[in-house]
């Protein structure tokens, strides 16, 4: 098993969950977050000054899936999520050792 | 005629619950906003009030309400508040004239919605100074001042005309020039906090009080008419549009409460001509037209992003229209439509079209005139980062 | 003098006007706390309120309004309320004892500035008892009470000495008692909740209404010009903040709302004696005095955490000192500076620092017995995981 | 690629975001959160009850970076974010396996 952390735009939030809903992926944790990406955040001009706004509303999503179910989770998000502009954020694949259900006494692990 | 305590009592009161209703309508678009603008629209509001305190006192109060100027404009005699006294015909001079002023800067805060979470502030203060100068103050003369709507027997209570429709169709012009906001259309602009929409809706309501009731100038059985029906009709447009919405999916507060703005709108023109039961009409009709309206505005892609169009500029064209249907001589002393006098339906037919063109036409210009010049809206990166920080360097922390 | 319904009207809903600032007073200082003691600065206006309300019936009203002792404090005539009942000049004499009553209780809520974040409650009851005691109502004496400010022709109309110099000067001495907050200067701390402040602002502003043209006792044309002279400053203050806060970086709508306390501060003594244009000059000085104030507050880093100082306290003296430069004796028979008579202005100077010297040493005095003897401050862990938790048990985390 | 998570004083953000960024470590994501720690909490003291706080509000920064970088970057949050105290916090690292962006298709995978 794996877990994908995508963090993107908070605007894409709907399209996002749309289209993995409709690939048939469902189960997933939402949390509003801040972050900053390698663009260092983006700066404004202000009557000569700079000034940096740096954490930007994000949305991270979390989902724990099979190992092949990878590459098509980052394709649909991809797709949804994206503008093309800096800023649409990262897709990060952790293993998962063991998922345990908290209703039941299902135990999966690898 | 000598200075009556109550009635003063009741005026500055019903000042203060005006003030109110500014701060009022900041909450109610705040909460409608993305978290990143929730800041700027209440200090939108805070703004627009202070601007038109300082330009009422200076020249607005005398180019509404200073001598007629061939029934267009008001003379300059009260410049500055020359010659306005602490004297009056059962209220003070000074007194009318601030419960006049609380009306002005509401106003232009309700025309906010035009440009929710793409102005730039200063361009907002150049464009509120000359729309309170160039369109208030004209339309308040009109109706108020002596001027030509008033000659006519043009019929506002307390501001259908020269608030409502000044700022529906006013607003409206703005969306236009200054254009929709990035991604409208594109994805949901969900409104993040609908608990500070109802709490500045209840404000609303409660100042309301103030503003129809208040325009009697007089703790009479005028007042006493005018804030039962804008309470009547206020609650028939809450359940109005909230069955209306009810028929298209599930009932939203945000729709209750915009419902009970229509209501509130719709009979500010008529609440000193009016009784009951027609209040229950106007109210009604007001929550579905405006609903219908909002649904129009939607469709048909327009980003006039706080339906101060759809609630306030049709709200009080249908108000207008409804003074000429239900007045009743029994009330105001003078009949409408239904009581054999299509004469007055006519009136403010001409009255609310011409306030309408004018008001749309003249904030167009005024809009292009800022925008060609120092120019409306952000830049695009400031508006994806929110008004809160780009242009207050504040903001909402999680 | 008969009873007037009309004045009496005014002056109940100008006592609930002020009543609602004290809230408005705890929601302005919440949304400038961080998040974990929201709900203690919440409270500590309600126990203000409640404090205040008992010691003014039991003693209060009597040490500050009974027959004059030797010009400095009232005697116990009035204790429990004895003989002040439902006859009187104009409006009960209850209404006048239940109208003071407010703006003792707002007093001490104002004064909470200083010590939000890390105040024992129970030390703070003591204190607040004591405080409107011992300073709140001397003072009050002094100015209305027939004292000897009032005997030597010091003016203060609505309670510039009284509620602001007092409130804004204790505060000060109280943070330098009680000093700063674990962490101040180390990093920010930044307002959590601005909208909320923002609503506690337009609360203010509202209220104010009732406490400056309240402060007529009458609904007549004095009442009415206090109200427009207190609106004026309020905008012109706000204003002010904001071009002195823009020459330096972003307009705040923090500071746009704290310009407007500023300039409402400043014309609350002088709100009766003033013409708009004065109001006006006054609310934009104040304004731009208070921003620089507590600029200068943040450099010698005096942790006077939200600023009742530099707003209250210094918009106070300069509100005292302005009336007797822009006093009008068409308005309220004094001739102030620009009249051509300095006479006022060296009383109101007097009175001032008076005022300030005395609210500042008791205060301090009050503050140090309490710290030594009981201790003002909550323990550090307290301190770290906030008040709500550690005073109130609560929380609003979810 | 290893993926930081380090759980901070939330009044600690501004001063270990600059320091991090003075390493040149500059991409993050940042979450309110509450946690409690072995330490199990504050707890006070009242009047002979005790009241026990336990999920006391902290700030997490997640960063995903080269295995290289993990020891500086521990290194430091350590020395900007500690107090000395107990409750500064904890950092984990765990393992990542696809780095994925949105804006464009790169993919970075072990």
């Amino acid at each position: 098993m794996k877990k994908i952390e995508a963090i993107f735009r908070p605007e894409k939030r709907d399209k996002v969950k749309t289209a993995l809903a409709e690939n048939g992926f469902f189960a997933m944790t939402v949390s509003d977050v801040r972050g900053r990406g390698a663009q260092k955040g983006i700066q404004l001009q202000y009557r000569g000054k700079r000034m940096k706004v740096d954490l930007i509303p994000k949305i991270k999503i979390e989902m724990v899936i099979r190992d092949d179910d990878v590459p098509k989770v980052i394709g649909t998000i991809r797709a949804a999520a994206r503008t093309g502009k800096y800023g649409d954020g990262r897709k990060f694949v952790l293993p998962v050792d063991q998922s345990a259900m908290v209703r039941t006494d299902e135990f999966v692990s690898d | 005629m000598p200075i009556d305590s109550g009635d003063t009592a009741f005026i500055l009161i019903c000042t203060a619950l005006v003030m109110l209703m500014t701060p009022g309508v900041g909450l109610f678009y705040g909460g409608m906003v993305r978290k990143k603008n929730l800041i700027s629209m209440i200090a939108l509001a805070f703004i627009a009030f202070a601007l038109v305190t300082i330009q009422w006192t200076f020249v607005g109060y005398s180019l509404a309400f200073g001598s007629d100027i061939g029934g267009f404009i008001g003379g300059l005699d009260f410049l500055g508040l020359n010659g306005v006294g602490m004297e009056g015909d059962g209220i003070p001079d000074l007194l009318f004239m601030v419960f006049q002023l609380v009306f002005a800067g509401l106003t232009l805060a309700i025309l906010t919605s035009g440009i929710a979470e793409r102005i730039k502030l200063s361009s907002f203060i150049i464009f509120g100074l000359l729309w309170t100068t160039l369109v208030y103050d004209p339309l308040a003369h009109w109706a108020w001042g002596g001027g030509w709507a008033a000659s006519l027997g043009a019929l506002d209570f307390a501001g259908g005309t020269v608030v409502h429709i000044s700022s529906g169709f006013g607003a409206l012009a703005l969306a236009l020039v200054i254009g929709k906001r990035a991604g409208f259309g594109q994805y949901s602009m969900e409104p993040h906090n609908i608990p500070m929409t109802l709490l500045g809706g209840a404000l609303l309501w409660f100042g309301w009080f103030g503003f129809n009731a208040g325009s009697a100038l007089a703790a009479n059985g005028l007042a006493a008419s005018a804030f039962v029906v804008t309470n009547i009709s206020a609650a028939a447009g809450a359940l109005a549009w909230m069955g209306a919405s009810w028929i298209n999916g599930k009932p939203s507060s945000l729709g209750m409460i915009s419902g009970g703005i229509a209501g509130l709108v719709a009979i500010t023109p008529a609440a000193g001509f009016v009784n009951p039961m027609a209040a229950i009409v106007i109210g009604v009709v007001a929550g579905l037209l405006c609903y219908a309206a909002l649904l129009f505005r939607v469709r048909k892609g327009l980003d006039e992003s706080l339906d101060a169009w759809a609630i306030h500029g049709m709200g009080g064209l249908w108000g207008a229209l409804a003074t000429g249907i239900f007045a009743t001589a029994a009330i105001g002393g003078v009949d409408g439509l239904i009581y054999g006098n299509p004469g007055q339906f006519v009136i403010q037919a001409i009255d609310a079209f011409v306030a309408m063109g004018y008001a749309f036409g003249v904030t167009f210009i005024l809009a292009k005139l800022v925008d060609m010049t120092i120019g409306l809206r952000v830049t695009e990166e400031e508006e994806y980062v929110g008004l809160d920080i780009s242009q207050h360097g504040e903001s909402i922390r999680a | 003098m008969v009873l007037d319904s009309g004045d009496t009207a005014f002056i109940i809903i100008c006592t609930a006007l002020v009543l609602l600032m004290a809230p408005g007073v705890g929601l302005f200082y919440g949304g400038l706390v961080r998040r974990k003691n929201l709900i203690s600065m919440f409270a500590l206006s309600f126990a203000a309120l409640a404090i205040v309300s008992v010691q003014w019936i039991l003693f209060g009203y009597s040490l500050a309004f009974g027959p004059d002792i030797g010009g400095l404090i009232g005697s116990l005539e009035y204790a429990g309320l004895q003989g002040v009942g439902l006859s009187g000049d104009g409006i009960p004499d209850l209404l006048f004892m239940v109208f003071q009553m407010m703006f003792a209780a707002v007093t001490l809520a104002i004064i909470t500035s200083a010590v939000a974040e890390r105040i024992k409650l129970s030390s703070f009851i003591v204190f607040g008892l004591l405080w409107t005691t011992l300073v709140y109502d001397p003072l009050a004496h002094w100015v209305w009470g027939g004292g000897w400010m009032a005997g030597s022709g010091i003016l203060d109309f609505a309670g510039g000495i009284v509620v602001h110099i007092s409130a804004g000067w204790g505060a000060l001495a109280l943070a330098l008692v009680i000093g700063k907050r674990a962490g101040f200067g180390q990093y920010s701390m930044e307002p959590h909740n601005i909208p909320l402040t923002l609503l506690g602002g337009a609360l203010l502003w509202f209220g104010w209404f009732g406490f400056n043209a309240g402060s007529a006792l009458a609904a007549n044309g004095l009442a009415v010009n206090a109200l427009i002279v207190t609106n004026t400053a309020a905008a012109a203050g706000t204003l002010a903040w904001m071009a002195a806060s823009w020459i330096n970086g972003k307009p705040s709508s923090i500071g746009m709302i704290s310009g407007s306390i500023a300039g409402l501060g400043a014309v609350t003594p002088a709100a009766g004696f003033i013409d708009p244009i004065g109001a006006l000059i006054i609310g934009a000085v104040s304004g731009i005095i208070c921003y620089y104030a507590l600029l200068w507050r943040l450099n010698r880093s005096l942790d006077e955490s939200l600023d009742a100082w530099a707003i209250h306290g210094v918009g106070g003296v300069w509100g005292t000192v302005a009336l007797g430069i822009f006093a009008l004796s068409g308005i309220g028979g004094i001739t102030g500076l620009i009249g051509g008579s300095s006479a006022q202005l060296a009383l109101q100077a007097v009175g001032a620092v008076a005022a300030v010297a005395y609210a500042f040493a008791v205060t301090f005095m009050i503050a140090k017995a309490v710290d030594l003897t009981m201790g003002l401050r909550v323990t550090e862990d307290e301190e770290y995981v906030g008040l709500d938790i550690s005073q109130h048990g609560e929380s609003i985390y979810v | 690629m290893k993926k930081v998570e380090a759980i901070i004083r939330p009044e600690k953000l501004e001063q270990v975001k600059k320091a991090l960024e003075e390493k040149g470590f500059f991409p993050m994501t940042v979450t309110e959160v509450r946690g409690r720690g072995a330490q199990k909490g504050i707890c006070l003291q009242f009047r002979g009850k005790k009241i026990e706080v336990d999920l006391i509000p902290k700030v997490q920064i997640d960063m995903v970076v080269p295995d290289s970088d993990v020891a500086l970057i521990i290194d430091t949050i350590r020395a900007t974010g500690r107090t000395g105290k107990n409750g500064d916090g904890k950092i984990f690292v765990s393992h990542v396996e696809i780095v994925a962006g949105v804006r464009t298709d790169e993919m970075i995978t072990e």
